[in-house]
């Protein structure tokens, strides 16, 4: 069991150290989105850090959402998944490790990079901190509804648009207590109860997300 | 071994065949015929699993494959369309992997020996995305030359190949065969296969 | 039993006629609608289905 | 053998199809009756309240639509896990048929909320919780609705749609219970069988309109069935039979 | 010359029709990443009333990027690319014809639904006419220019993030100058001056971009 | 009409060929043959103008095709390994579309007409994605019935088509030269044209 999961997550990661460009555009993207809100809002700092914390998780949503489309989309094309349906093991544990691969490539670098871009919003330390600890939390939940999504959609036309539309609405919750663990610690109320319900978040999304994508792999596999 | 009672397929709403059925025993190749459309790639996804059946059953050492599912695919090897190769991973990679995804032990010579075989010896380590279409095939093929499951499933497993590699496929099979393998197979090129007892069947 | 004086009175809700009628307006518009709608989407995919069926049962015969 | 036969008989299009047609004008008439009796309680007979003046009238729309945006999304929900259980044929498309409607009563419960609020807020919208997730729950129908839309197998898109609202169900707790976990603007539920704060014209005038949105949308879901089933059917003999008057299809 | 531009833009919006979801699917892309912000930022009116032109205008382009992808790649994959630039006249007019279909596709729905939003976050009547008004004007831009992007990405694998990658930047003028016009109005100060700018911007990347795009488009079909 | 002079291909860094020549004239068809991975779509694709030939020249008519590439491609017929058409459009708003832009004139008659004869009577207002592989290459082909060009490029044309159709499609070639058309093509599979003067040119 924990053999194949290990194998998947091998593979994608040698995948994704093949072609780095992949890893680099995702942050780049996140990069740029969390400069562009200066740009269109204006450079008051006080307004600045007030929209920090929703600004950064939002911009990771959208940078997690937009790696989403080719989580599945590469083994379909070339036929992998196929192969991968036809192993003699539950899909589950195949997806379980394409999840973990892709937290990996996608969500722990934005985690790691955030507190560098909150500093150019002047957020104080322990919300950096925080911001951080956030992400790290709640960044494998996204990967896991994101997979849910990406399966749904796979092979079809207009694909990523559709993704986005399914999966946006089920990040709320995580952008919610993510933003708002940061928000609190701004305000000196401490994030405890957010991080936690984040965890939690998490956990459920993770002990179900693989079963569900595996669901509606199968389905787009016939 | 295999055994195919009164298959019936749907697809989008069109009913594509009903009332298929065929039996095939060890050393025996199913040899699916029928004109564009007639619903082979269908039916090949039905007898892999993948596709539930509108109406009927498929059996496998007398069960049905849903029943033992994870037992039934342990002795299957299915070719489909798509090559199932990572352009990013040379030829041994691709090969190695796609052993350990399926959970078979392929050791690294042996993968090698195959890769000779296929006539793709010196590009063991070229990335397979400069490989032609035909090479990308014959990294796909590599597969069979170790793969020592009873069923082979392929969808026209000859398309893109030259002469040359047209016999040498054709050969694997037989050799399959002879060990008392079965297999199923589509293609519109007609190919002689050597050895083992051919059986036919036509859709539409 | 009815509540209001006059006719005025009931279409000025108070001052807050707009918001009121607003609401029911839409609401009232688009449950008349959605039924139209409907009633002849399926008006519709009879006469399609009808005019299908009766060309294929025609070149059956032919 | 016996109770499987039962069973496909009872979800069976062919049996369903006319079924349908005669439960529609029931439906509908209950709707009719219902509404009127709704509204002539809720905008003739019953009083104004004493905090918000008239405009809280608009209370007769925005709580049935409210409630029917939830309820729908439950059954719909509800014929997706049956559907995905027991791979019946009609459940995918009873889904189908609801969704339209449970999108326009999410809509319908926003613009009425929007339009309330102004007046109460003095803004259109205010990003509470309950505004909020109902927001969510429009998107998640759209959602659904897009992402049918987009599949054309139809047997593929029933069971991928049903899979996401089997995923997407987890919405409707929280927008219910949103008041009472997070502190908001929006008033908590003030319906409950022991004891109501609103005066009785008001609550029957409001159980009667929820009464009329209730049938009204099964009267809706049922005809767009019906249309769903002839397009998805229309190779079997029974359309046939139906359509053209002909016996069915032994006959033939 | 005409001829060729009149079937092009016929065509795509043929098919754009058949498959109206695409059209939807943006729409309301656009309408949740404008909502996630205040969910992430919290829901203080004033915060919100200065957030919104930036928060808007950068949803527009997030949401017109996301389409781009698509652009090029459907008459890619199926060959159809190939022969239009095997039609016996230049490549460019076609390009001109796809970059004017995707603006009615994207594009103008996206302007004539951003009032509505505005009014979640309470701009004031004016502001929001401006706002319609600098999207009709900016949006022929982020087509054009996301038509060079997304021809220079065509067929890479990762080609959506690494578009946005490329396009993004390019599209920061037409950001500051359109997020610009309506802070400006909402000031008080009055957009003209940013309204024209945006005007310039257009027709300068109207009449560049197809021919970039149609040359990047060659060097993708060797 | 056509002749090529010391062409040479180099893909990513591999020299495909060099120093390949040859002439065709109107009636004759030049059958393209290799090994996987010979250069044949390569080349196919210098001959249409969109790969830059990395030494040689291309004439048409005794001119070199890039001084001239307008009316070159207004007398040349490509048809490559995707069939470029809609999947949501009907056999005949593709076919219709395809000559529009393609800046040819075709009447509805005419199209309905070259539908019926690849076989498609009875689909034309059935959208393309509900077709089978074999059928969209149909539509595909449709474009060759009423193709008046002079000069057909056609990349493995016989490919997912079934026997029927490869039969069908062998003819139209045929007519082709047997009108003074010039055709180019390769194939894995040997196939019979019946008419025109074929000759052979092999890579690598
Ligand atoms: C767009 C804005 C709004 C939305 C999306 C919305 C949503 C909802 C929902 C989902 C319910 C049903 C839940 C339940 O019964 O517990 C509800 C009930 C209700 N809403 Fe709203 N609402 C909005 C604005 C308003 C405004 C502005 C007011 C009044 C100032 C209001 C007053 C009520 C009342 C009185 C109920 C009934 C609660 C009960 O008695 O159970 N709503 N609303
Ligand atoms: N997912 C699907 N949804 C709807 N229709 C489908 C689907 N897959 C295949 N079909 C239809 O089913 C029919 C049979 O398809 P299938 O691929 O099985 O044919 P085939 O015999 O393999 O044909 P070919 O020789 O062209 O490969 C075709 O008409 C095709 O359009
Ligand atoms: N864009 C490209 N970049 C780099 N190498 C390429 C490119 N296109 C093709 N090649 C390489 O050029 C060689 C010839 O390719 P080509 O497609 O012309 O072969 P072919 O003769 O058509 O083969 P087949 O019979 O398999 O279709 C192959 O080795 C291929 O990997
Ligand atoms: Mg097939
Ligand atoms: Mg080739």
């Amino acid at each position: 069991m924990l053999k194949i999961i290990a194998a998947v997550i091998g593979r994608d990661l040698k995948l994704a150290l093949r072609r780095q460009a992949d890893i680099v555009s995702a942050l780049f993207f996140f990069i740029i989105v969390v400069s562009l809100f200066p740009l269109g809002v204006g450079p008051e700092p006080d307004l600045l850090r007030k929209l920090a914390p929703g600004v950064l998780w939002v911009a990771a949503l959208l940078a997690t959402m937009l790696s989403l489309p080719r989580l599945f989309a590469d083994d379909h094309r070339d036929g992998t998944l196929e192969q991968l349906a036809l192993a003699p093991h539950p899909l589950g544990l195949a997806v379980t490790g394409k999840v973990f691969a892709h937290w990996l490539v996608s969500g722990l670098p934005l985690a790691l990079l955030a507190p560098v871009l909150g500093l150019q919003f002047d957020l104080p330390t322990d919300a950096l901190l925080v911001l951080t600890g956030s992400l790290l939390l709640g960044t494998p939940a996204l990967s896991g509804i994101g997979a849910i999504g990406a399966a749904l959609t796979l092979g079809l036309r207009g694909g990523g648009i559709l993704l986005s539309l399914l999966v946006l609405p089920l990040y709320i919750p995580v952008l919610i207590f993510g933003a708002g663990a940061v928000d609190a610690t701004v305000a000196g109320l401490g994030g405890e109860g957010h991080l936690s319900l984040l965890a939690a978040l998490t956990f459920a999304a993770l002990g179900f997300a693989p079963w569900a994508s595996a669901a509606a792999l199968k389905i787009a596999l016939e | 071994m295999l055994a195919a009672e009164q298959l019936a397929c749907v697809r989008g709403e069109r009913r594509l065949f009903a009332n298929v059925g065929f039996r095939l025993d060890g050393g025996e190749l199913l040899y699916l015929q029928g004109r564009n459309g007639a619903g082979k790639t269908s039916l090949l996804r039905m007898l892999i699993g993948l596709l539930p059946p509108e109406a009927g059953q498929i059996l496998w050492r007398g069960q049905d494959i849903h029943e033992q599912i994870d037992e039934y695919r342990a002795e299957l090897c299915y070719l489909g369309h798509h090559n199932a190769i990572k352009e990013e991973l040379t030829p041994l990679e691709n090969l190695l992997l796609s052993a350990r995804l399926a959970d078979e032990t392929l050791s690294e010579d042996d993968a090698l020996d195959a890769l000779e075989q296929v006539g793709l010896a010196g590009r063991e380590d070229l990335a397979c995305k400069y490989l032609s279409q035909g090479q990308k095939r014959r990294v796909a093929l590599a597969r069979l030359v170790k793969e020592r499951r009873a069923l082979w499933v392929l969808d026209e497993p000859f398309v893109a190949l030259d002469v040359a590699a047209v016999a040498w496929l054709a050969g694997i099979i037989s050799g399959h065969l002879q060990r008392g393998g079965l297999a199923v197979m589509t293609t519109h090129q007609p190919v002689d296969i050597p050895a083992g007892t051919v059986r036919e069947l036509r859709l539409g | 039993m009815i509540y209001w004086n006059s006719f005025g009175d009931f279409i000025a809700m108070g001052g807050y006629g707009f918001y009121v009628w607003g609401s029911f307006g839409l609401t009232v518009a688009i449950m008349a609608i959605e039924p139209v709608l409907v009633g002849r989407r399926l008006k519709n995919t009879q006469a399609r289905l009808k005019r299908q069926l009766r060309a294929e049962s025609r070149k059956e015969t032919a | 053998m016996k109770d499987r036969f039962n069973l496909y008989r009872f979800a069976s299009p062919a049996t369903f199809y006319p079924l349908a047609g005669r439960m529609i004008p029931w439906f509908a008439a209950f709707a009719a009756l219902f509404g009127l009796a709704g509204l002539y309680l809720g905008m003739l007979v019953a009083p104004t309240d004493f905090q918000q003046g008239e405009g809280y009238r608009i209370i007769f729309i925005h709580v049935p639509a409210s409630w029917m945006s939830m309820f729908i999304y439950l059954v719909m929900a509800f014929w997706a896990a049956i559907g995905l259980a027991f791979n019946t044929r009609l459940s995918g498309m009873m889904a189908q048929a609801l969704a339209p409607t449970g999108a326009l009563m999410a809509f319908l419960s926003l613009w009425t909320g929007a339009l309330w609020g102004k007046p109460m807020w003095g803004a259109w919208w205010v990003w509470d919780a309950r505004l909020t997730s109902e927001l969510i729950l429009l998107f998640l129908y759209i959602g659904y609705m897009a992402l049918v839309a987009a599949i054309d197998d139809p047997r593929r898109a029933d069971k991928a749609g049903g899979l996401l609202l089997l995923v997407g169900v987890v919405n409707i707790p929280i927008i219910y219970f949103s008041v009472q976990w997070w502190n908001t603007l929006h008033q908590g539920s003030s319906v409950n069988l022991t004891k109501s704060s609103m005066a009785v014209t008001m609550l029957w005038g409001m159980l009667l309109m929820a009464f009329c949105f209730w049938s009204y949308a099964i009267a809706v879901a049922l005809a767009r069935v019906r249309s769903i089933l002839l397009e998805r059917e229309r190779h079997t003999d029974w359309v046939k039979a139906e359509l053209l008057g002909v016996g069915d299809g032994e006959r033939a």
